[in-house]
């Protein structure tokens, strides 16, 4: 017994001390890592790709009046999957790394994004969707009944 | 006049009062208070009596009331120091069962008063004759009287099987050991010159058979030794006590524990500190004492950790407390010849564990009975919380039950402090005695433990009680009052033990063995704060100032608790919480209180049951109170009609005092007189049978 | 009198008042030992403020309930003032080394009672083990200082403090040492007989209903263990020089007992919890084997 | 015995009682039965041909033929069968005969029916209400497709008084409720332990208070491809298990291969996963015995590892790597060297631990011969994972029925025979060591190409099925799904390891210690939020105030709608 013991203690201290003064000194996350998405309003073109693959539907297209398109990323529902990034065809979606996205205001994990879409109309086609299952939900198989449909 | 002839009223006056009580005794309202007033008149002249003795330390006597020269015996009222304290302990007891009695024994209605108190009374008569006499003849007959009137109240609830088969097995244990007295008084009667019962004469033979026959000389300490232990309820003799207490009434079970049990050792006392001489007599059997008692104590206060029965628990306590006593006399004997000093120590802790039993043992039945009282349980398993209901019989339990597992400041702590001190440090050439006093200080936890369950099922928790009744509130005043009285003792004897010692002292210097005995200021110090051994010279071998402990205790808790204030913290009352899980409503709450004779039937279920308390602990010792399964003979119907005296005697006798009431009108029979008419024939016969053998 | 009320808030101040520091120091140790940073030294105090501060939930009407911290606490800081920290208690006029068990086991019974009072079910079974416990560490405690007692030839811990039993090595002595440190880890309530407490079987069993200041006393309480049993521990087992200035002597003590409250922390970090039928069953062979052992060397007088 | 050779048995002994045979593929085989026969069949499958029972779907199928219809799935391991047994009833009052009786393990599903979709099972012993809440009403059934994702009917009398019939306690025992909330339960659920003493004398279980209706969900609400993300989301721990089970029932039914370079990154993740949970319950079952150095060395032990699979999938868990038809994220050969050194590195510090671990007398005082699961019992109740290992019963879906990459490079089967919590210790020790040795063979033998397919059909044919076991390290979880019209499953069932192994807990619970109960419980690694399949409750109220049950409940249910509404 006595010698289990002095080996789990001698697990323990060639570990050293592994955790981190967290708060007070950040950590990096690894690359790659899927943290809070950006979009890039300048980039993107309102085609609603990311809204069609989004699996929390945290993302809403509203089209107010003809010519504008509206986007709200509702992010406190994300789930970092980062499908919109995948589909986004003018790469105007992108992760970045932060993960510190805890807050007291939601409006904080809101963002509102107007396209003008003058010349272009909802065509379904800006970007291509990457399987033909994800085809299908776009060619509109939505129900009809339910809330889903304002996503 | 003299405190003898004091006493000697004092007993005429019960006798009196029996009388009057099975005279009214068809008025269930008046009888108790009338009953009161005598015990509470005889208890005043005894007490008084034992006071005086005690303050003039010196013995008393009456003078020959009945003089049998024939037979060399005598019936006189002797009453020495140590008569004296147990005399003012029986007072006491006498005054506060009988107040207790008034409301209690409401509870049976279904039961006749005159099977109650002119019995109870009759039995003190007999507790006070039995340490008022110095011939043994004579005490033998007050000590039978004695038992049969407590088998009589043994057996109170005639109707319940349990009671008659707890009376049987009393009666034929306890008379089994009074016949092996009896058979060693008659052996000492033969060996004294001339024949004679007296103690003197007693003292003299054994001296001489010390010498003489040794042999023989043993054998009749073991007789004695059996016979007194079989009434002290130390294991293996006392193994009627745990079923007898329980059955009978709590207050008259109460007034057992406060005397009866007691007797024993003061039979002891007389035998081995009066009677024996100091000789190596004294250190065999002080080893032999001390093992029964240690005995008792681990036995029987184990055995109570299981028990789920509030009397129960009670009785098997007074066998491990018992127990103590032992230990402490068994401790004293063995030192009597090399340190005269620490065995002076030990019987005076003995003495005063007796007396501080007298009064929490008492308390206890007391607050067993307000508990069957309201609500006709005496299943801890099946009542809850009911401090919220009876709090000043929780207080007085919590005083009783810190005092029976020896907490400071209380008085069972100080008795027992001395005999962890005269067993741990005075006894060193008989290494046994310092686990003896190990074994004491681990069962004290585990009396601790008992009564902790006794507590925790009983009075904290959840209130049990639906609103209706727990309205009704604590107790009636005549049972509070007693239960206030004895935890006062409790708590004053704790804090100012020189008081108590002083009297002990005296008494115990006055038995014959320690008449050279060294000083109170010598033993314990002179302070009245608290007490200081030297058991070796100068040196203090240990302290204990209750007053100043408790100025200590009680600054602290403020300061703690006044620490805890600091924050000013909101208070809120909240349901207990089960897990976040809703278990109200699932079990009824309600209880049935019926005040039969039998228990109660109960709907309600405590959310933990006490049965489950210490479950691992019981386990471990879980044989050591081995129940002999006995094949279950049902008792020949003509044995058992033969015991049950009601049956042959009281019934036909009742019918024919009802039968001579109506014939002659107005006159009533006092029919439970027939007992003693019985009784007194009984003894007549023996004492003819004994002179007609002795010639 | 001023004397002697010094030495008493001294010892008070070392015992009571520092106890949180210790509990402190070996969670420290603890988190050491788990690889992490671990809380500030300090946390115990800033625990204890907080629960101060905190609601205080009361399942329970009953007075015993309200009572019970307080008591505890108070039996405990009594248990302090009759403790020996190199040098005769402070109160040592007032009780000996049974007054100083029973006020330890008052303290407990404060806890049990308070326990039994919130009429939780897990209080219950927590209180029943922590009697349980006692029961079986409490001979083991009480047996070992019954060597020293009789070794002394006294009961007292001013005698026992002046006697050479405590600063000369001896065999008993020492078996009756190794018997108190085994009792010790129970003692304090560390793992693996942290059995009564148990927050992942039965959520700190009689403390499960407690919140607030109540809470804070006990846990100051439970703290206070720690220093007053490894202070008696060192001062009557630890054959100590005497160093001539009581100072000095606590001083020494007090290093010792941490060197030894670090051994019961490396024991509670590397071990499981015993169910409380094993740490019976290891109780009762230490009585056995040990302390009967060093009570038998004691009498024959080794 | 092949699936013909068993369903020509079949056909000897029942007769007209076998209506239809389907096997879309090869193994799988679905076999219609009248209602009438249903019990003899399945104690026939039971008994006779040694099949386990897996698990009940009942569907909704009035729109197509005016009934529902009870699938009993068993899995014949020997022979890596899968034998579904249907029963249609019609959807008038409809009742089934229970199979419990002859098949013990068949409880909880049978009550399940009688919950969610109001198929009265006949002949059950406990028919209690296994998931719908207390204060639900009569006749509501949310599995049945006239019930919307979402319907909320009114409850009880709003008084939420509404209590389970609990077994009454036995005679002389107090109760002692561990949970909803309690330290070592990670997750909401109650036991009510009926103890004399310490000592448990017998249980009763309520669970399910977490249901999420994720099964609701998937054939309402979501299609095909959001799926993989939400049955990620079944569990915390092994979500990476249910969404690979998913995509691989979905495949089969749709009729979908997935290249073989993303089985194999499957089947590295499920590694992955594996040895990561087994570190996890390593840490857990340590603290539960308060032995907390033992849970932070294995989780320091252990976070190389949740870095590794950061950086492979860019989340420390719930990878969202799966979908149908392949994984999404490639695994770059670059990181091959850091996949093997850092399952290296734990392999040795693991042996390490086992090596201690094995010595340790205090540690095995509380685990030999405590939480005892015999061998029949184990059998009976069809325990699976660790669990059922530990009592010897040689069940992995990764032998019985490979999966993902597991046909070219095979898993060892670790079983123990000693029955107790020690050896399901010992069994997920030595599985860890086990996952490690796969990963390094399945990396060498892991094939270059794509990683998802590119052959997938414009449209999906509605009434196709595809059954999937996959072994979570809990044990396996299977996932039945038959396809609807509307580019979603018209039934996707799943079940979780631990709503197999929960049925086993009052055996093994049973004369044990209260103190014994959290590490027996712990033992199985229960999960139970992964056996409910939740719907998330907030509770948003900001106020310092305490609610009474009553208001928590409908303060919850409100913030229940208000997220519903967005």
């Amino acid at each position: 017994m006595i010698i289990s013991k002095l080996k789990e203690a001698l697990i323990c201290f060639k570990a050293g001390r592994v955790t981190l003064p967290y708060p007070f000194a950040p950590h990096d996350p690894e690359d790659g890592f899927h943290g809070r998405v950006v979009v890039d309003a300048e980039k993107c073109v309102g085609c609603g790709g990311c809204a069609e693959v989004c699996p929390p539907r945290c993302i809403e297209v509203s089209d107010p009046d003809p010519d504008r398109r509206v986007l709200d990323f509702l992010l406190e529902r994300c789930t970092y999957c980062a499908r919109c990034a995948e589909v986004c065809p003018e790469e105007a979606v992108t992760v970045t790394k932060e993960y510190e996205t805890a807050t007291n205001d939601l409006n904080d994990m809101h963002m509102h994004i107007e396209v003008f879409m003058s010349t272009c109309r909802r065509c379904g086609r800006c970007y291509e969707p990457p399987t033909p299952l994800d085809r299908l939900m776009v060619t509109g198989f939505r129900p009809p009944t339910g809330k889903s449909e304002e996503a | 006049m003299n405190p003898a002839q004091v006493v000697l009223i004092g007993s005429a006056i019960l006798v009196v009062g029996a009388a009057a009580a099975a005279l009214s005794s068809r008025w269930r309202s008046a009888v108790g208070a009338l009953s009161f007033v005598f015990a509470l008149a005889a208890s005043v002249l005894v007490f008084s009596a034992g006071l005086s003795v005690l303050l003039a330390n010196r013995a008393v006597t009456t003078g020959t009331l009945v003089d049998l020269p024939m037979v060399g015996a005598s019936l006189t009222f002797r009453i020495d120091q140590l008569s004296a304290l147990f005399l003012l302990v029986i007072s006491l007891v006498l005054a506060l069962t009988s107040l207790y009695s008034i409301s209690y024994i409401t509870r049976y209605r279904d039961q006749h008063l005159s099977r109650y108190y002119p019995l109870l009374m009759l039995f003190f008569a007999g507790v006070i004759g039995v340490v008022c006499m110095a011939d043994w003849l004579f005490f033998l007959v007050f000590w039978e009287f004695m038992t049969i009137c407590s088998y009589f109240l043994v057996v109170f609830e005639k109707e319940n099987p349990v009671s008659l088969r707890a009376g049987l097995k009393y009666i034929i244990v306890t008379h089994a050991a009074t016949a092996l007295m009896l058979i060693a008084i008659i052996a000492v009667w033969q060996n004294a010159q001339p024949h004679s019962f007296s103690f003197a004469a007693a003292k003299q033979a054994v001296g001489e058979l010390a010498v003489a026959k040794p042999a023989l000389l043993h054998a009749l300490l073991a007789l004695w030794f059996i016979a007194f232990s079989t009434k002290a309820g130390v294991l293996p003799f006392g193994d009627w006590l745990p079923d007898a207490y329980p059955a009978a009434p709590s207050s008259a079970a109460a007034a057992f524990a406060g005397t009866m049990t007691n007797l024993g050792v003061y039979g002891i006392l007389r035998v081995f500190l009066e009677l024996l001489p100091v000789s190596g007599f004294s250190t065999a059997w002080g080893i032999v004492i001390a093992v029964f008692g240690v005995g008792s104590i681990f036995v029987g206060t184990i055995t109570a950790l299981a028990q789920d029965d509030s009397k129960r628990i009670l009785a098997f306590q007074m066998i491990g407390q018992m127990g103590y006593v032992l230990l402490a006399i068994g401790t004293g004997l063995y030192l009597l010849p090399v340190q005269p000093a620490i065995a002076m120590l030990a019987f005076m802790a003995a003495v005063f564990h007796v007396i501080n039993g007298a009064c929490y043992k008492p308390l206890l039945f007391f607050n067993a009975g307000s508990l069957l009282l309201r609500t006709g349980q005496r299943n801890l398993n099946r009542m809850s919380g009911l401090w919220a209901v009876l709090p000043l019989t929780a207080i007085t339990a919590l005083v009783a039950s810190l005092s029976i597992a020896g907490m400071p400041p209380f008085n069972g702590f100080v008795s027992k402090w001395l005999i962890y001190h005269v067993t741990i440090l005075g006894a060193p050439q008989l290494p046994i005695f310092v686990l003896f006093g190990i074994v004491a200080l681990f069962v004290s936890l585990v009396t601790l433990a008992a009564f902790l369950k006794f507590l925790g099922a009983a009075f904290l928790g959840e209130n049990m009680l639906p609103e209706e009744q727990a309205k009704v509130g604590d107790v009636p005043l005549a049972m509070q009052l007693p239960q206030v009285v004895l935890a006062c003792v409790c708590v004053g004897f704790g804090l100012l033990p020189m008081l108590p010692l002083t009297g002990i002292h005296r008494a115990v210097s006055a038995l014959g063995a320690l008449e050279s005995a060294p000083s109170l200021a010598g033993l314990v110090g002179s302070s009245w704060a608290g007490l200081e051994l030297s058991l070796f010279g100068e040196q203090s071998t240990g302290i204990w100032l209750p007053v100043a402990g408790m100025v200590a205790l009680v600054l602290a808790s403020l300061l703690a608790y006044g620490f805890s204030r600091l924050g000013a913290a909101k208070r809120r009352s909240v349901a207990v919480w089960h897990c976040g899980a809703l278990v109200d409503g699932e079990r009824a709450r309600y209880l049935v209180v019926e005040p039969k004779t039998e228990p109660a039937t109960a709907e309600f279920e405590s959310r933990y049951q006490a049965h489950g308390l210490y479950g691992a602990f019981k386990e471990a010792f879980q044989s050591i109170y081995p129940t002999v399964k006995l094949p279950r003979v049902p008792y020949p119907r003509t044995l058992m009609s033969a015991f049950d005296a009601d049956n042959w005697l009281f019934q036909p006798m009742l019918r024919a005092g009802d039968w001579l009431t109506q014939r002659f009108s107005r006159t009533h029979s006092g029919v439970p007189q027939q007992y003693l008419i019985w009784q007194l024939v009984g003894l007549a016969v023996v004492l003819v049978a004994i002179a007609l053998w002795a010639r | 009198m001023a004397r002697a009320i010094l030495e008493i808030v001294l010892s008070l101040v070392i015992l009571i008042g520092l106890a949180p520091l210790a509990e402190g120091l070996l969670r420290k140790l603890k988190a050491i030992i788990h690889s992490r940073q671990g809380p500030p030294i300090i946390q115990p105090y800033l625990d204890i403020a907080k629960l101060l501060v905190k609601e205080d939930l009361a399942p329970t009407e009953s007075w015993m309930w309200r009572v019970a911290p307080a008591l505890c606490l108070g039996a405990t800081i009594v248990v302090a003032m009759l403790t020996p920290i190199g040098g005769p208690p402070a109160f040592a006029f007032g009780g000996d080394i049974i007054v100083f068990i029973y006020f330890a086991s008052l303290a407990a019974v404060a806890i049990i009672l308070g326990a039994f009072a919130s009429g939780n079910p897990y209080a219950y079974v927590g209180g029943s083990r922590e009697m349980m416990m006692m029961l079986s560490v409490e001979p083991v405690m009480t047996i070992a200082l019954a060597v020293a007692a009789i070794k002394a030839q006294t009961l007292t811990f001013d005698g026992l403090m002046a006697s050479p039993v405590t600063s000369t090595p001896s065999i008993s002595m020492v078996v009756a040492g190794v018997a108190f440190l085994l009792a010790l880890q129970a003692q304090l309530g560390k793992l693996p007989f942290d059995i009564a407490e148990a927050d992942q079987e039965i959520m700190e069993g009689p403390f499960i209903e407690r919140s607030g200041p109540g809470f804070a006393l006990f846990r100051w309480a439970m703290h206070a263990r720690l220093m007053i049993f490894s202070a008696v521990l060192v001062s009557v087992f630890v054959p100590l020089p005497n160093l001539g200035i009581p100072v000095l002597n606590m001083v020494l003590t007090l290093a010792v007992m941490g060197v030894v409250l670090a051994l019961v922390g490396v024991v509670d970090v590397v071990n499981p919890r015993l169910r409380i039928d094993q740490s019976m069953a290891y109780y009762a062979r230490v009585v056995v084997f040990v302390s009967v052992l060093a009570l038998a060397l004691a009498i024959v007088g080794h | 015995m092949t699936t013909a050779e068993l369903v020509r048995a079949l056909r000897h002994d029942f007769g007209a009682a076998i209506q239809s045979v389907e096997e879309p593929v090869s193994d799988k085989v679905r076999v219609a039965v009248t209602p009438e026969s249903v019990v003899a069949v399945a104690k026939s499958l039971y008994r006779d041909y040694g099949a386990r029972f897996l698990i009940t779907a009942g569907i909704d199928s009035r729109k197509d033929r005016d009934g529902f219809d009870v699938d009993h799935i068993f899995s014949l391991d020997k022979e890596q069968i899968f034998f579904i047994v249907r029963t249609t009833v019609p959807s008038d009052g409809p009742h089934v005969a229970a199979i419990t009786p002859e098949v013990p393990a068949a409880a909880w599903a049978e009550r399940e029916l009688q919950d969610l979709l109001g198929v009265k099972a006949d002949g059950l012993l406990d028919g209690r209400r296994l998931i719908l809440p207390d204060d639900w009403p009569e006749g509501v059934h949310p599995l049945r497709k006239d019930i919307k994702y979402g319907d909320w009917p009114p409850l009880g009398d709003g008084t939420g008084e509404a209590t389970y019939p609990w077994k009454p306690a036995p005679e002389g025992t107090s109760t002692v409720v561990v949970g909803p909330f309690f330290p070592v339960l990670e997750e909401p659920t109650q036991l009510r332990l009926y103890v004399d003493g310490e000592r448990v004398i017998d249980c009763d279980y309520r669970g399910f208070y977490n249901h999420r209706a994720i099964e609701k969900m998937g054939d309402s609400e979501l299609t095909y491809n959001e799926i993989p993300f939400v049955a990620e989301r079944i569990c915390g721990i092994c979500g990476f298990i249910h969404s690979s089970c998913y995509c691989e029932a979905a495949e089969e039914a749709l009729g979908i291969t997935a290249p073989r370079r993303a089985r194999y990154i499957r089947s590295l993740m499920l590694e992955l996963e594996r040895i990561h949970s087994h570190m996890l319950w390593t840490g857990i079952a340590g603290h539960i015995l308060g032995f907390d150095t033992v849970l932070m060395q294995t989780w320091r032990m252990r976070e190389p590892l949740m870095w590794l699979c950061e950086k492979i999938s860019g989340n420390r868990k719930t990878y969202g790597m799966n979908i149908i038809g392949g994984v999404r994220r490639d695994i770059s050969r670059d990181l091959y060297p850091e996949i093997l050194s850092v399952v290296e590195k734990i392999e040795q510090e693991w042996a390490q631990l086992y090596d201690a671990v094995q010595g340790d007398t205090i540690l095995k005082a509380r685990l030999v011969g405590v939480g005892m699961l015999p061998e029949e019992t184990a059998k009976a109740l069809a325990a699976v994972g660790p669990t059922g290992r530990g009592s010897n019963q040689a069940i992995d879906a990764r032998a019985d029925h490979p999966y993902a990459a597991y046909d070219e490079v095979p898993a060892k089967v670790i079983t123990h025979p000693d029955c107790d919590n020690w050896a399901r210790v010992v069994v997920r020790l030595e599985e860890t060591l086990e996952s490690v040795r796969w990963i390094r063979e399945g990396l060498k033998e892991m094939p270059d190409g794509p990683v998802m397919a590119t052959d997938i059909a414009e449209t999906v044919p509605a009434g196709h099925w595809g059954v999937c076991t996959v072994e979570a390290p809990r044990g396996e979880a299977i996932h039945y799904l038959v396809t609807g019209g509307d580019n979603r499953p018209d039934r996707w069932r799943v079940r979780a390891p631990t709503y197999a192994n929960l049925q086993a807990l009052p055996s093994m619970i049973k004369d044990e210690t209260i103190a014994d109960v959290p590490i027996t419980l712990g033992s199985m690694d229960p999960c139970f939020s992964c056996t409910e399949r939740v719907e998330v409750v907030n509770m948003r109220s900001g106020e310092a105030e305490t609610l009474t049950h009553q208001e928590l409940l409908t303060r919850s249910r409100a913030a229940t709608e208000r997220l519903r509404g967005r």
